[in-house]
């Protein structure tokens, strides 16, 4: 692959050098009949960001979860921090597909139900609540309902609650997906900052080449069913350029390009 | 290989009936017979044609009854669900009827219809009904929104979306109803048989209570149970075949 | 119900239903409808009676523990059922079994089994209410969102904490209707306990007014119970109608 | 005895139980202690003793005691079989009954018993017997024309008489009938145990029939305001005087509690009606009472 | 505006030239006291795609729920081919945000409901239906019910039921949202061939700046709470000059641009 762009940044982060946060190893999952994924192996460097991208219906969704533990893989096994996962742990939080909100309870209560779980008393847990509702633009929104909210605010919703928790791993299912473009970007910049200052492992899912090329440490392109990786990317690191001068920069357009060939193949 | 579900069912069944066996043996009272008497008396009187018999007497203003009952609740429920003035006017009706003591009422059933046909199928509808209805008018409200409008913009008519969208999203709940009501309508069919007047298995029951024959009493008992049983089942079919995709299985699953 | 903006209370409709009774029973259309003027006159004079008091206590003494169980129990079975397969399994035949069996033919052996006194009149007023209960609890676990359950998981949600945070929450809507119909049944099995196990409360009333033709009593006492029955059904349907804001939006 | 005496009643407390509360107050003053429990039928009461958990009941449990392995005893008859066959105006004797349909109690019941019997001694054949429980409710099905023939109680067929409508119905001739429609019964065992209990009771019940005989308005009187007859609207008190001077001019209650007479009359009867197997001079008194309280009782 | 790039097809197609075929006049909405629209008059031009672009919770939803005649204005009124919308009608077809997939049918009896609706014939309707199931690439899951889907697959089907009903006038919410990059493209291309071809009028709502810019003859920014439009931009379309190539399109780049900068300033 011509993909070897390795800046300053990368080097230093090496998969190698530092290690896996979570290793994905020969993962097979069925659905009765349907195969979503067969003999998946795939390592998440720690404090790196992995997007995952493939076509719709691919199974991607299917591997978050089992990372996250909430689906049991047919064969193989996760391990996150050099442990199997068995369920559900601490050290990974979720950012469902279709927001997963609580309908009963205020945007307030439902993004602190992640703290709540952890035991946070109240108080202090509507005190770091709102100040990410704050950072995802909702506030004045505390004491709303999620049918009364628009998509893209359901969304944060979820966004927030993830984040509140604090989690080493943050396994996001297209969290940008609704939101505005405008939104969008001001989020992939807290993303990024969180990636670099807090040494938190994200793995994302999403559509944007795009957005996968500009965010992320390593790209992992799944193809469809049975799902399996057809090729890993490593973008150089285009943030120091500045998110208005990049669209323009012909090394990330030939990134795209690059990974939009290799995608469109199935694309009958 | 039998199915887990099936083996559970037979398991817990036969846990059941040597409990009850055991408890005839003891015996818990004088007036407790074991199983197998039971089942002796359950076979003999199949066998001589009473059950058969009795069954001819007890069906009848229960299937009327619950046909009554069925439709007619269904369709009051609906509208009742998408009316709000019906909704005023007649659920407190249904309440009461739900309260209504209806063992106490019987006397002036009887008055009111005589002791035939009529006023049993008086008392299945009235232990059915109101179960139906209400049952169905809840559903009806609960209906997820973006269904319905979904619906409207593709321009479902009304019957339509009553039809395809309120109706199979209610149907759960509905045929929940419709299990309640059913089993209301065999408590109804009982009652007035041993209210008003002793026919069919009600018959049996107090007849063979009254000259103390305690296990023939405990296997009709065992008998009205086991249809009622039968009976529901064959809603549940029902209910499978008519909205397949509501099964969605097991949350842990 | 509204008119002219304003909500009519529920019950209200009764109003007319009541003028319909006491037109009929003006007519003299049969004995057993006296109009209702004259029930609410007995209804009166009976109401401040020791023989009356005993009774509504009997009977709110049984009603009440008798719902209690059903509604505890009921709704905690309800839920591992809707969410336990292997449970759900193992009990639905029965909770299907003793829905649909004729309670009143079971009565006998619930005397027996029970003894006579008040225990198997509460037992009787629980076992009318509690099928329902469970039912409409399991029925509202099973149309739970997914990925509800996955994000507690997914937050650690401890089974307890899943049971009261998500599940009875998601389910309430269906719960409160299952627990109105219950209690109203309930009150039903009261009753009918009160008069096939042993003839005390309302049950002993109703006997003793029916069997003398005493007309003006026996509705006097039915309109007692149908407004403890109504209350109660109007009090869940205002906690029904303060959790619609998410029940068709789920 | 600290224990209190547990009584299963067969019905709810109304006038017919005035007499039996009167003695049981009279009890009381003599040191008994009891609690009662109303059933709705005879054959809960009998269940109820059956399981041990009442001590005395109501009823007749003729067929009970032949056929479980309890050993029931009736110590006392409270009221005899005083039925009435009364229909509409279409039939005028019993003869013309034959084939014709009747309304009766319950199936297996004191009325069907009676009917039964009357078959035999008349030589008729009554037609479709239909059931419905109570005198009162039969009496409102005649009414409402319902039915042409039933056959009712004691104080059922004076107050319909009485009536307005009275004029319409007729009170068919019957044969007389000692057998017993009420009585007491326990469990021998501890009809044993509790002798002293047992003779308090029946010696109540003894002096209560017997004043009663010479002056039905003792009832009335006797009855407490607080007490469960005491408490019943003032409609049905009313009619307290009038019903028990009716009954013991009818013949409803024997003074002497029954005893051998009316044993021996129920063998008859219960083994007629068919709820006794066997013939009367086969079956054994001993099996069926415990006369030993009564006896005592009358010997005061 | 520097926006006046308008080649020899746009021309033809001046909204002043064929008329309106959705007009909307002067509409508010509250939500009780949410104002979520005020004032609003926007016109779509027949036989044209109009994108609505806009922060999330700006009301985009809300306003094609109106056109559909889903929801009453609390002011103003709606006109589709000069008549005024009282509720919903054949002339409108919609793609749900939430998808709104009947949880008990299957994927085809779902792509067919709206045809059941229109009274088609049953094996007719499910001829049509399986067609449009084939075309949005869901052949296979025809028996399928949703919760054995992957999002984007449900928003597939979602796609597949409006398009199958023939309606003039598509109102889509957010319609590629959830769906891969290339399954996009595709839908894109095919969307392009249905302006073209078949004359109908598509109005759009997106959070991609990209996409709206591809796709569109006329692009309405709108403001948040209460929302307003705060500038109209007609593009040059890039449709002819192929996908490929566009994204290296320095006029392309420079409307994205634009947009981007007039949507930005609101983002606190
Ligand atoms: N049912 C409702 N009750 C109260 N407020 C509502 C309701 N529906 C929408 N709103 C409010 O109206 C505003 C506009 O909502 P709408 O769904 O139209 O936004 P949108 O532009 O579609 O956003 P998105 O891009 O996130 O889908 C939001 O602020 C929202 O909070
Ligand atoms: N509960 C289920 N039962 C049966 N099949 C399922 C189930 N869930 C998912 N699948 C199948 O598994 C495959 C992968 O689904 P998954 O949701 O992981 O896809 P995805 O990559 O997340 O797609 P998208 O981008 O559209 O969200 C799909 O083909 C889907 O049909
Ligand atoms: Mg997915
Ligand atoms: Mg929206």
């Amino acid at each position: 692959m011509a993909m070897s762009q390795i800046n300053h940044k990368t080097t230093e982060k090496n998969s190698t050098d530092i290690g896996s946060a979570v290793s994905v190893q020969n993962i097979s999952k069925n659905y009765g009949d349907v195969e979503a994924l067969r003999d998946m192996s795939l390592e998440f460097p720690r404090g790196q960001l992995t997007s995952l991208l493939g076509p719709s219906g691919c199974g991607k969704t299917t591997l978050l979860k089992i990372i996250a533990g909430l689906l049991e893989p047919t064969s193989g096994h996760v391990e996150v921090n050099g442990i199997n996962v068995s369920g559900p742990g601490p050290d990974r939080a979720f950012v469902f597909q279709d927001f997963a909100l609580l309908p009963w309870a205020t945007v307030l209560k439902n993004v602190a139900f992640g703290l709540q779980m952890r035991g946070v008393a109240a108080s202090e847990r509507e005190a770091i609540a709102e100040r990410y509702i704050k950072s995802v633009g909702l506030a004045g929104f505390e004491n709303s309902y999620p049918h009364e909210l628009s998509g893209g605010m359901r969304q944060r919703v979820g966004l927030a609650r993830a984040l509140s928790v604090d989690a080493d791993v943050l396994l996001m299912d297209e969290p940008f997906s609704a939101v505005d473009e405008q939104t969008r970007r001001k989020f992939q910049e807290d993303l990024l900052s969180l990636v670099r200052d807090e040494n938190k492992t994200f793995i994302f899912v999403t559509h944007s080449i795009e957005e996968a090329v500009y965010v992320s440490d390593q790209i992992a392109i799944l193809l469809p069913r049975p799902s399996r990786v057809s090729e890993i990317i490593r973008p150089s690191s285009f943030r120091n350029k500045g998110v208005d001068n990049i669209r323009r920069d012909s090394e990330y357009l030939d990134i795209v390009d690059n990974i939009w060939s290799s995608l469109r193949t199935y694309v009958e | 290989m039998i199915k887990r579900a099936n083996l559970l069912k037979i398991v817990s069944a036969v846990v059941l009936c040597s409990a009850w066996e055991i408890a005839g043996r003891i015996p818990v009272s004088y007036a407790f017979p074991t199983f197998l008497d039971s089942m002796r008396s359950f076979f003999e009187m199949i066998g001589n044609g009473m059950m058969l018999e009795a069954y001819k007497e007890t069906l009848q203003p229960l299937v009327i009854g619950v046909l009554i009952s069925a439709f007619l609740g269904i369709g009051l429920g609906l509208w009742i669900g998408l009316n709000n003035f019906f909704d005023w006017l007649f659920s407190p009706i249904f309440i009461v009827m739900q309260a209504a003591p209806l063992a106490a009422l019987i006397p002036l059933l009887v008055l009111a219809y005589g002791i035939g046909l009529t006023s049993k199928v008086m008392v299945v509808c009235i232990m059915a009904m109101p179960v139906i209805v209400l049952n169905t008018s809840g559903a009806v409200r609960n209906t997820p929104e973006s269904f319905k409008e979904m619906g409207k913009s593709f321009l479902a008519s009304r019957a339509s979306i009553l039809l395809r969208i309120i109706i199979p999203a209610a149907s759960p709940v509905i045929f929940a109803g419709l299990r309640l009501g059913v089993s209301a309508g065999f408590i109804g069919a009982i009652l007035a048989e041993l209210k008003i007047t002793p026919t069919g298995v009600g018959d049996i029951i107090t007849y063979s209570r009254s000259i103390a024959d305690y296990p023939s009493m405990y296997a009709a008992i065992f008998s009205i149970i086991l249809l009622a049983v039968l009976f529901l089942n064959l809603i549940e079919k029902l209910e499978t075949v008519l909205f397949k995709g509501n099964q969605r299985g097991y949350v842990s699953d | 119900m509204y008119i002219f903006g304003y909500r009519l209370p529920g019950m209200s409709s009764l109003v007319v239903w009541g003028f319909l009774w006491e037109m009929i029973g003006r007519a003299d259309v049969t004995f057993f409808v006296p109009p209702l003027s004259e029930v609410f006159t007995t209804l009166y004079s009976i109401i401040g009676t020791v023989a009356f008091k005993n009774a509504l206590a009997e009977t709110a003494y049984a009603f009440s523990l008798g719902v209690f169980f059903a509604v505890t129990i009921g709704v905690i079975i309800g839920i591992l059922m809707g969410k336990n397969r292997l449970l759900d399994e193992l009990l639905l035949p029965w909770v299907n079994v003793f829905l649909s069996a004729p309670l009143t033919a079971l009565v006998p052996v619930l005397m027996v089994l029970f003894g006579f006194g008040m225990k198997s009149i509460i037992i009787t007023t629980s076992l009318f209410a509690v099928w329902i209960i469970i039912l409409n609890s399991r029925a509202g676990v099973k149309q739970i969102n997914r990925s509800l359950v996955e994000m507690a998981n997914s937050f650690g949600a401890s089974p307890i904490d899943a049971f009261f945070k998500i599940y009875f929450w998601a389910a309430l809507p269906e719960i409160l209707g299952g627990v109105r119909i219950g209690i109203i049944r309930a009150v039903k099995g009261v009753i009918i306990g009160q008069l096939l196990i042993s003839i005390v409360g309302f049950g002993a009333l109703f006997e003793l007014y029916s069997a003398n033709f005493l007309m003006g009593h026996f509705w006097a006492v039915l309109l007692v119970l149908f407004g403890l029955a109504f209350s109660i059904s109007e009090f869940l349907a205002y906690l029904e109608r303060k959790v619609a804001y998410y029940a068709a939006k789920r | 005895q600290a224990e209190k005496i547990r009584i299963a009643l067969a019905e709810t407390p109304s006038d017919e139980l005035a007499a039996f509360f009167v003695a049981l107050d009279r009890a009381k003053a003599n040191g008994l202690d009891y609690e009662w429990t109303a059933f709705s039928d005879e054959e809960l009461a009998i269940q109820s003793v059956l399981s041990g958990q009442m001590d005395i009941g109501f009823g007749t449990p003729y067929a009970a005691m032949q056929r479980s392995r309890a050993p029931l005893r009736i110590i006392f008859q409270l009221s005899k079989l005083k039925f009435f066959p009364v229909t509409t105006s279409k039939y005028s004797s019993l003869k013309d009954m034959d084939g014709e349909p009747i309304l009766l109690h319950s199936r297996g019941g004191g009325t069907d018993s009676i009917a039964n019997v009357i078959e035999e001694r008349i030589g008729i054949k009554f037609g479709d017997r239909s059931y419905v429980s109570g005198s009162s409710n039969r009496v409102a099905a005649l009414l409402g024309g319902r039915a042409d023939a039933t056959i009712i109680d004691l104080s059922n067929k004076n107050k319909l008489m009485r009536s307005e409508a009275g004029a319409e119905f007729n009170v068919l001739e019957m044969f007389d009938v000692e057998a017993s429609d009420e009585a007491l019964f326990g469990n021998l065992d501890w009809i044993k145990n509790n002798e002293k209990d047992v003779a308090i009771f029946v010696n109540a019940l003894v002096s209560t029939w017997q004043d009663m005989h010479k002056d039905p308005s003792i009832i009335r009187r006797e009855t407490s305001p607080d007490g469960p007859i005491g408490q019943l609207p003032a409609e049905i008190l009313a009619e307290l005087d009038g019903f028990y001077s009716d009954a013991v001019a009818g013949g409803l209650y024997d003074p002497n509690g029954g005893g051998r007479k009316a044993a021996n009359a129920d063998m008859e009867w219960y083994s007629a009606a068919g709820q006794l197997d066997g013939t009367p001079d086969t079956l054994n008194i001993e099996d069926f009472w415990y006369l030993a309280p009564l006896d005592a009782a009358m010997k005061q």
